[in-house]
């Protein structure tokens, strides 16, 4: 794991793995670790099993090894700095995956609900935007690369602080 | 100088390679003259590089733009825009 | 449970209770109930070991029973209306609770992370504003009912719609 | 006619009754005049209703402003401003 670019005075813990999470569980980490938090907010993406061409059966995801965990800690650095955050937990995962599987988790925990529902969602965005991975998703229609939205740069583009 | 680059996802389907080591001649010290020299490569490549499709860059794990220089032992990537999360 | 008082045509599961909650097998089966959503977003509030008038031991929430359940489904009925949500999955503890303990829990499926983020942190702001349910802080200090914060209700207010 | 009342948290305490059911005089008609006739009943009631601290009231299971109607056989509830979530 890299050493955050950025100061992360609260709990920070980073993964990118091929194996599944239990939600309950790093959730329940992420709380032994914030002892005075009072809200935690946490993000799950799942494999649709629709894709644009039909129906999918899987998707692999490729990414920048030395880059992703640097990005992803990145990432978590800009929010700790923009928002009173006690502890932060991502997992992206890698490699094969099946329609419904868990790709990712965003956790923030903090004193009060907002900061945590921001710090949760600005996250999403910047790892949708910045983060170096890619989706292949693989059905009866074949295979092909997801295309990037434009939809989230212009999410990623809405946290910009003025000046 | 001599540099390491990468390849993912569809580009590097595309050039069908995933990492190289080249050796770059003077005056191509930065991401946009890169792309140029590799683009005299050929067919594939001059699309890759210069066709519709976006092609984003990292020096050393940071994202860069166009202009970024690089420099003497450098890790270039050279990739789609990204779709995680 | 009351009948839900709007339209609900996704997935909607709602509980006062006094027992404790397991969020992660409470986001197995929202997701089991959604098979088509690609996010889920969660809120969990917790009990916090601090009062404004010193260390906490632990809380009282009263409820008036007839009406909470009526007025959560309003509130995710409400939700259901502005975004396309697959399912929702609240729940709220009542009675005696320790420092630390969840109090909580509000759970959005949805195809895409705005709307579940968005419908998830509407469905706070309106629980903490409108839902009838009232807490009571038990510590060193002796007991004090908590005071409603006008945060609270401008945090409601956001959510407008115009005209 | 005839209403039940309820009360909860903090006003429960201060008027120390859980609910009641009441006959209201002709003319009580909504909740602030219902407020007004609690009142009547001395110091804590006035000052409850009449002092610094909000009072909200449901009738039948929904949030109600002041001018709500309240009719025979109606649950009227009044509580603190809710601090739930």
């Amino acid at each position: 794991m890299d050493t955050p670019s950025y100061p992360s005075p609260g709990y920070l813990n980073i993964s990118v793995q091929s194996e599944d999470f239990d939600i309950g569980l790093e959730l329940q980490q992420l709380k032994a670790a914030t002892p005075q938090a009072g809200a935690l907010v946490n993000f799950v993406g799942l494999v649709r099993d629709m894709s644009v061409d039909g129906k999918l059966n899987r998707m692999f995801i490729e990414h920048y090894p030395a880059m992703t965990e640097k990005a992803l800690h990145h990432i978590a650095g800009q929010a700790f700095q923009r928002w009173p955050l006690l502890g932060v937990r991502i997992i992206h995962r890698v490699g094969t995956l099946a329609a419904q599987a868990q790709i990712v988790l965003v956790a923030a925990a903090s004193l009060h609900r907002q900061a945590a529902f921001e710090a949760c969602a600005f996250m999403m965005d910047y790892l949708k935007a910045e983060a170096p991975l890619w989706k292949k998703e693989i059905g009866d229609f074949g295979e092909h690369w997801v295309e990037a939205r434009t939809s989230d740069e212009q999410a990623k583009q809405q946290w910009k602080l003025p000046g | 100088m001599k540099i390491t680059i990468l390849y993912f996802a569809r580009i590097k389907e595309v050039v069908n390679y995933s990492s190289e080591d080249v050796v770059l001649p003077d005056g191509v010290e930065t991401i946009v003259a890169l792309k140029s020299w590799l683009s005299g490569r050929g067919e594939t490549w001059r699309k890759l590089f210069h066709g519709s499709g976006v092609v984003r860059a990292a020096i050393n794990h940071e994202l860069v733009d166009d202009m970024a220089t690089v420099e003497e032992g450098d890790e270039v990537a050279f990739f789609p825009p990204v779709t995680g999360g």
